[in-house]
């Protein structure tokens, strides 16, 4: 049922985008053109992250000179939010929505933590794991069970290879972690589509984005999502910003 | 053939003797209160073992070396007392070696299991999980907050599922991921295990014991030398066992008490 | 419907095609080779398993050329991974204890021997017996399965400790679908090994021929009798625990798996299961198997070395009451494999005692063996080396059990190397040097050829050294407190002990290297071997009786034997020999039968 | 159905056959006889009538090992969940104890035949299909057992209690399958005529043992769910 509602959209938003073309009569290179970006800004005092004690494996805690913290909510000096992902949930068209990018997404683990610390990916994108610590971590994550993704646990031995993988289906948000380090833990966001990650300043981008209209939702793993309507013309880049409050 | 043999058997017995006597390869010494009463133990245990092991070795070697290879023309004998000579000989002497290690055994095995714990012992609780320990420390108000599994959560690190909005007695409740204690002084250690089979194995203290899932199991001791020692898993537990430890850091008094408070801040 | 396979033998003729002559035959001697092969095969896999684990522990993450191939996941850029180590670990254990030490002096000896040394045309139920042995194949086939589906087998250890090994793939690598294998096949195995203990009793109770009663059983046969009723008992206990935990993987049940469990932020569905209750079942069976890995052991190497002394043994008696007062108090003592597990500490006490009584059997075996070495002719061969080498190997194994027997000391060596060692010693060098005497010793009965003497000579003394190299420093480990079933020594107490790992493992590489003479001489000898004589050793016992090496399909050549006497008539004045066959009707005053 | 089951050439074959087959008790130690001055050996059952022992006795001790493990469950744990036992219980427990009895009455006229008092050895026949019809019967009634059980909203998983019952009913449902696999042997064995009288003792044998069985593991159950 939903899919055929998403399927009749696609194809109005086709039919638009057809009419558009026939009747300006120019050719335009739609994937290339449109762009969204903005800022996410958190309110209120953002809550207290624990310092992480790493004394469990002291090559973890040498790394860090000042204990790491948690990263459940990063906020940057200009309260900006992190580690939100800002993706398009509705109105792209299937050929858009199809596109995958061909630049892997690096999952490292450094200092015995995940850098990134959420990591927004296209279906079917390549995604290479690293391990830059001269210890041993195991990879975990843990999608919906009888969603389209299956989960795996596999170490990663310091020295040995990155090893690439990719996700099969839409799921927001994948956790994953590390058994062998309790506290490091991240995720996955994967969609379908161009998406964009806040850093610390709270700005983000999608690039690539065909002009149309479309609802945009944002994620964040503690303050959960919100979405909004936008309108992407060609030529024209779109800004749409998002506040989260903290609890 | 046989006489090689006879000597290589013998060689190789008091080859094996020699790392014991020479103590090559020894535990972390012992820093606990009972301790001593295992070592001892271990030790008699190791003199009793080890004349047994060098007699039988030495015996076999030297009845090779004797009635290997002999003239065809010898007669066949037996062994002077025959086989109710050495089954009597081995009551005698295995039979109550055996009872005074056993007896003995006992002494050491009731000092660590069946002594309550002092009432002034420090009630710390540790947790094992895939594939670490983590401890709780009660706070100012002495009582440990309730459990709540469902909201246990390491991403968070809501490790132990407390309940601090709902729960007063878990709002002072302290969790650290290194167990430090005073020295000297009781500690009455409250075990369980989140997930799998684990266990909590200090070698300097001279203490092991399973964690039994659905199980609460308690264990006593004190530690009597300032330091830092490690407690390991002994309990296969999944990929990460070979990691799955954490420090213990023995203190003075004063340094346990600052340690809680810095704890405490960081919670 | 049991008779008609009892009489099959009787009834039909030897068998002419192929697959009933090699494949699915009912003779007890064509089923004794087939599981002395599968024997070998499981034995060389487990071996190489236990190098690749040597490997990574003398060199962690070091890179085995082409380990990659064998699992990408389990070995990324020919290093292994910790979960990869510990799923060979579990099925070097499982493979090794299971389908080695259980299969070859047991149920591969006992099935060739048993029958001919009773004086039998086969066993009473030959279908039976042939199904023990495509059974026992087929949980094979099913274990090593496991290797090539989803993330690779079980990693929890042969004891499969629950919950780890009960709540399923949250657990860990191998814990969903290698699990369920695992459990399927060693419950599939116990199935096979119920219906050769049924044979094995059956056989030693109402197959003995005229004259041939139970005191004139010679000591092999006494030992798969023995070993027989404790694999009855222990393996219909196994059975069912394994099926109780293959419910708790497919059906959802908590038999094993505790309430409140919480495994990667999940909190699982099961409650109020026992752990305890899986190591009760476990170590039921556990301990018991311990004995039937190395009874039959005794019972061969006391059968070698008499007929190498050229005298019977102090006492017949005393050595197949010492070796059933083990049987016995296996049962009984169970429990010290789980004293600081969270049971009792009484109920640990109540384990100790008859754990400590059961040195004095032991004991009594060596000391028998020793005793009877006085005053003996002893020959040296192949044969006898080894069976000397399985009594000093067993001295040294068995020591150690005055430490691991009592509780307070246990709570030190518990889950270290010592333990390692022991049971390596005790029961699995000790038990495979037995397997290597009856090798040597019965070759030219069940071949015809006889082995090289001097590749059989070079074979025992790197093997003899090499253990000792191997498994004695495993108890100095132990006694520093290092810990078992690590995949890498990251504590800082552990560290020092890397040089002592390192010479084990370059040990271990050698002494497996050296296993392939053994092959070599197997297989050359089986082809190329001089012709032996009927009875090479001048042995007494019936196998030694039959018309032709390899006996014929009724291992008597229809002639009905009768016995006259105890087994070991050796060292006899008077006759030409030293020795009177135990089916000659020769008069002698000095028979040695027991008084 | 032949009338005449048991041809003499075949007994004496049998005996001769016995005679090698069972111990010849060993002579006495340190004599040594002419082979004719040996004590003559009595015509003993053959070895399956042994092995039916042992298999029985691995029988019992896997299920003494699960009724342990339940006692164990039972008693580690607070989830134990009581629930009422199947009617159909009652009914298959009957069932089962006629069959013992229809067998054993069936055994009987075998013996007579054989003893050639009575040529009833058809008797016999029929006294066994009686038997095997009540067998699949009990079978039968297990099954409707376990529906009434799922009705209860009792299922495996449910609880352990629910757990082990579906456990020990079923263990016993396929060994009495074990069984009436035998007396489909027995019954062919029969109308060929080639049916050893030992053949039908060690049938019945298990038969009765699992009768016992049954009737011990009805009683645990009923003590403890």
């Amino acid at each position: 049922m939903k899919s055929l509602y998403k399927s009749a959209a696609i194809l109005a938003v086709l039919i638009v985008v057809a009419l558009g073309l026939l009747s300006t009569g120019i050719h335009v290179n739609a994937a290339a053109e449109g762009k969204v970006s903005g800022t996410i800004k958190l309110e209120g005092t953002p809550p207290h992250m624990r310092p992480i004690d790493m004394s469990k494996d002291p090559t973890c805690s040498k790394q860090h000179p000042t204990p790491a913290r948690l990263e459940n909510v990063v906020v940057g000096p200009s309260g900006g939010l992190a580690n939100v992902v800002v993706y398009i949930s509705q109105g792209l068209s299937a050929s858009a929505a199809a596109a995958v990018p061909s630049k892997p997404i690096v999952w490292d683990q450094k200092g015995c933590m995940y850098q990134p610390h959420v990591a927004g990916m296209d279906v079917g994108q390549q995604l290479q794991v690293v391990n830059s610590d001269p210890t041993t971590h195991n990879i975990h994550p843990l999608p919906q069970m009888g969603g389209g993704n299956i989960g795996w646990n596999k170490s990663q031995p310091q020295g040995s290879p990155p090893f690439t993988t990719s996700w099969k289906s839409e799921e927001v948000a994948i956790p994953v972690k590390c058994n062998i380090h309790p506290w490091m833990h991240g995720y996955m966001v994967v969609v379908k589509g161009p998406y964009g990650v806040s850093d610390t300043s709270g700005s983000f981008t999608l690039d690539n984005v065909p002009p149309g209209t479309y609802t945009l939702t944002a994620w964040h793993e503690t303050y959960g999502t919100q979405t909004q309507k936008v309108t992407v013309a060609a030529g024209k880049p779109a800004t749409v910003s998002f506040t989260f409050k903290a609890k | 053939m046989g006489k090689i043999l006879a000597v290589t058997i013998i060689l190789i017995a008091v080859l094996s003797a020699v790392p014991i006597v020479m103590h090559t390869w020894v535990a972390p010494a012992d820093v606990s209160v009972h301790g001593h009463l295992i070592d001892e133990q271990m030790a008699e245990t190791m003199v009793e073992a080890g004349i047994a092991f060098l007699a039988g070795q030495i015996l076999l070697g030297l009845f090779i070396w004797k009635f290997s290879d002999v003239k065809p023309g010898a007669r066949i004998r037996n062994f002077p007392g025959g086989a109710m000579g050495l089954v009597i000989g081995a009551f005698l002497l295995v039979g109550t070696e055996v009872l005074a290690l056993g007896v003995f055994g006992v002494k050491a095995w009731s000092e660590v299991y069946f002594t309550p714990p002092a009432a002034n012992a420090i009630p710390i609780q540790v947790q094992a999980g895939q594939f670490a320990f983590y401890f709780r420390y009660p706070g100012a108000d002495g009582k440990f907050g309730p459990i709540h599994p469902e909201l246990i959560n390491e991403g968070t690190q809501n490790l132990f599922g407390l309940d601090q909005d709902h729960d007063p007695a878990s709002k002072d409740d302290i969790v650290t991921a290194e167990m430090a204690i005073p020295v000297n002084h009781e500690i009455h250690l409250l075990m369980h295990t989140k997930d799998v089979g684990h266990s909590f194995y200090v070698p300097a203290l001279r203490v092991q014991q399973d964690f039994v899932p659905g199980l609460d199991v308690a264990l006593h001791f004190t530690a009597t030398k300032v330091g830092k020692y490690e407690i390991v898993c002994t309990q296969l537990c999944g990929l990460g066992h070979y990691n799955m430890k954490a420090y213990l850091e023995v203190m003075s008094q004063a340094d346990f008490d600052n340690w809680l408070k810095q704890q405490a801040a960081n919670q | 419907m049991h008779e008609a396979s009892a009489h099959a033998v009787h009834q039909h003729a030897a068998p002419t095609s192929f697959i009933r002559k090699y494949v699915f035959s009912l003779d007890h001697k064509v089923i004794g080779k087939q599981y002395y092969a599968l024997a070998l095969i499981a034995v060389l896999t487990g071996m190489v398993l236990s190098w690749l684990m040597r490997l990574h522990l003398g060199w962690v993450n070091l890179k085995i050329p082409g380990l990659h191939l064998l699992s990408a996941s389990g070995a990324p850029g020919d290093v292994m991974t910790p979960e990869y180590y510990l799923q060979l670990m579990t099925m070097h254990g499982t493979i090794m204890v299971f389908f080695v030490l259980t299969t070859a002096p047991f149920a591969a000896f006992g099935n060739y021997f048993l029958p001919i040394q009773v004086g039998a045309e086969d066993m009473p139920f030959p279908r039976f017996n042939m199904m023990s042995f495509w059974v026992t194949f087929t949980a094979f086939l099913v274990l090593v399965s496991s290797f090539f589906v989803g993330d690779g087998p079980t990693l929890a250890g042969w004891t499969q400790y629950a919950p780890l090994s009960a709540v399923g793939a949250v657990a860990g690598p191998g814990q969903g679908m290698g699990e369920v294998l695992w459990a399927s096949a060693i419950a599939i195995f116990c199935v096979g090994q119920l219906l050769g203990s049924l044979n094995f009793i059956t056989t030693t109770l109402d197959m003995r021929t005229k004259g041939m009663s139970l005191w004139r059983l010679p000591l092999t046969a006494w030992g798969w009798f023995i070993t027989s009723v404790m694999g009855l008992t222990a393996f219909a206990v196994l059975m069912p625990a394994c099926i109780l935990l293959i419910l708790d993987h497919v059906a959802g049940t908590s038999f094993f798996v505790a309430s409140n469990l919480v495994l990667n932020d999940q909190l699982q569905p099961h409650s109020g299961g026992s752990t305890l209750l899986w190591q009760h079942l476990f170590w039921f069976f556990g301990h018991p198997e311990v004995y039937i890995a190395i009874v039959p052991g005794m019972g061969v190497v006391s059968h070698v070395l008499i007929a190498n002394m050229r005298r019977p043994m102090l006492s017949h008696r005393v050595i197949v009451y010492s070796m059933g007062a083990l049987a016995v108090l296996s049962y009984m003592v169970y429990g010290h494999h789980m004293f600081v597990s969270g049971m009792n500490p009484f109920s640990s006490l109540a384990f100790s005692f008859p754990t400590l009584v059961i040195t004095i059997p032991s004991t009594i075996l060596v000391l028998i063996w020793i005793g009877s070495l006085y005053g003996s002719k002893l020959r040296i061969n192949s044969a006898s080396l080894f069976a000397l080498g399985f009594i000093s190997l067993f001295i040294s194994g068995g020591v150690s059990g005055f430490f691991l027997a009592q509780p307070s000391i246990d709570i030190m060596l518990h889950a270290t190397y010592f333990v390692v060692g022991h049971f390596h010693l005790v029961m699995a060098v000790a038990a495979i040097f037995g397997i290597f005497a009856g090798t040597y010793f019965w070759f030219p009965k069940v071949t015809g050829r006889m082995m090289n003497e001097t590749l059989g000579k070079v074979h025992f003394w790197l093997t003899f050294v090499g253990a000792y190299c191997i498994f004695m420093p495993f108890h100095y480990l132990g006694i520093a407190g290092n810990v078992r079933r690590y995949q890498a020594f990251v504590d800082d107490y552990l560290v020092g002990l890397i040089p002592l790992h390192r010479f084990i493992t370059v040990a271990a590489l050698i002494t497996g290297v050296v296993q392939l003479i053994f092959l070599y001489n197997l297989i050359h000898s089986g082809f190329r071997g001089e012709k032996a004589p009927l009875n090479p050793w001048q042995a007494t016992s019936l196998e030694w009786s039959t018309p032709s090496s390899p006996p014929p399909f009724d291992n008597f050549g229809g002639r009905h034997v009768v016995v006259y006497h105890d087994p070991y008539q050796y060292g006899i004045e008077g006759a030409t020999d030293d020795y009177v066959m135990q089916d000659s009707p020769a008069q002698i005053q000095s028979v040695r039968d027991e008084k | 159905m032949a009338t005449t089951v048991d041809k003499p050439a075949d007994l004496e074959q049998r005996g001769d056959h016995l005679r090698r087959a069972s111990s010849g008790n060993g002579g006495h130690r340190g004599l040594v006889p002419a082979e004719g001055r040996l004590p003559s050996v009595e015509d003993r059952s053959p070895a399956a009538s042994t092995g039916i022992w042992v298999g029985l006795t691995a029988i019992s001790m896997t299920f003494a090992a699960l009724t342990s493990a339940l006692v164990v469950r039972q008693g580690a744990s607070t989830d134990w969940q009581r629930f009422t036992l199947p009617s159909v219980l009652y009914f298959d427990t009957c069932i089962l104890l006629a069959s013992s009895i229809t067998l054993e009455l069936s055994r009987r006229r075998f013996a007579a035949a054989l003893g050639g008092l009575r040529g009833s050895a058809s008797a016999a026949a029929s006294w066994l299909y009686l038997t095997f019809v009540l067998g699949m019967v009990f079978v039968a009634g297990q099954y409707v057992a376990w529906l009434q059980l799922r009705h209860q909203g009792m299922y495996l998983s449910t609880n352990p209690s629910s757990s082990f019952f579906y456990v020990l009913t079923a263990a016993h449902a396929l060994h009495v399958l074990g069984g009436l696999g035998g007396l489909i042997l027995v019954v062919y064995r029969m109308s060929k005529s080639t049916l050893r009288r030992s053949t039908l003792d060690i049938a019945s044998r298990y038969w009765h043992f699992m009768d016992v069985l049954w009737i011990y593991l009805f009683l645990l159950l009923w003590f403890k769910m």
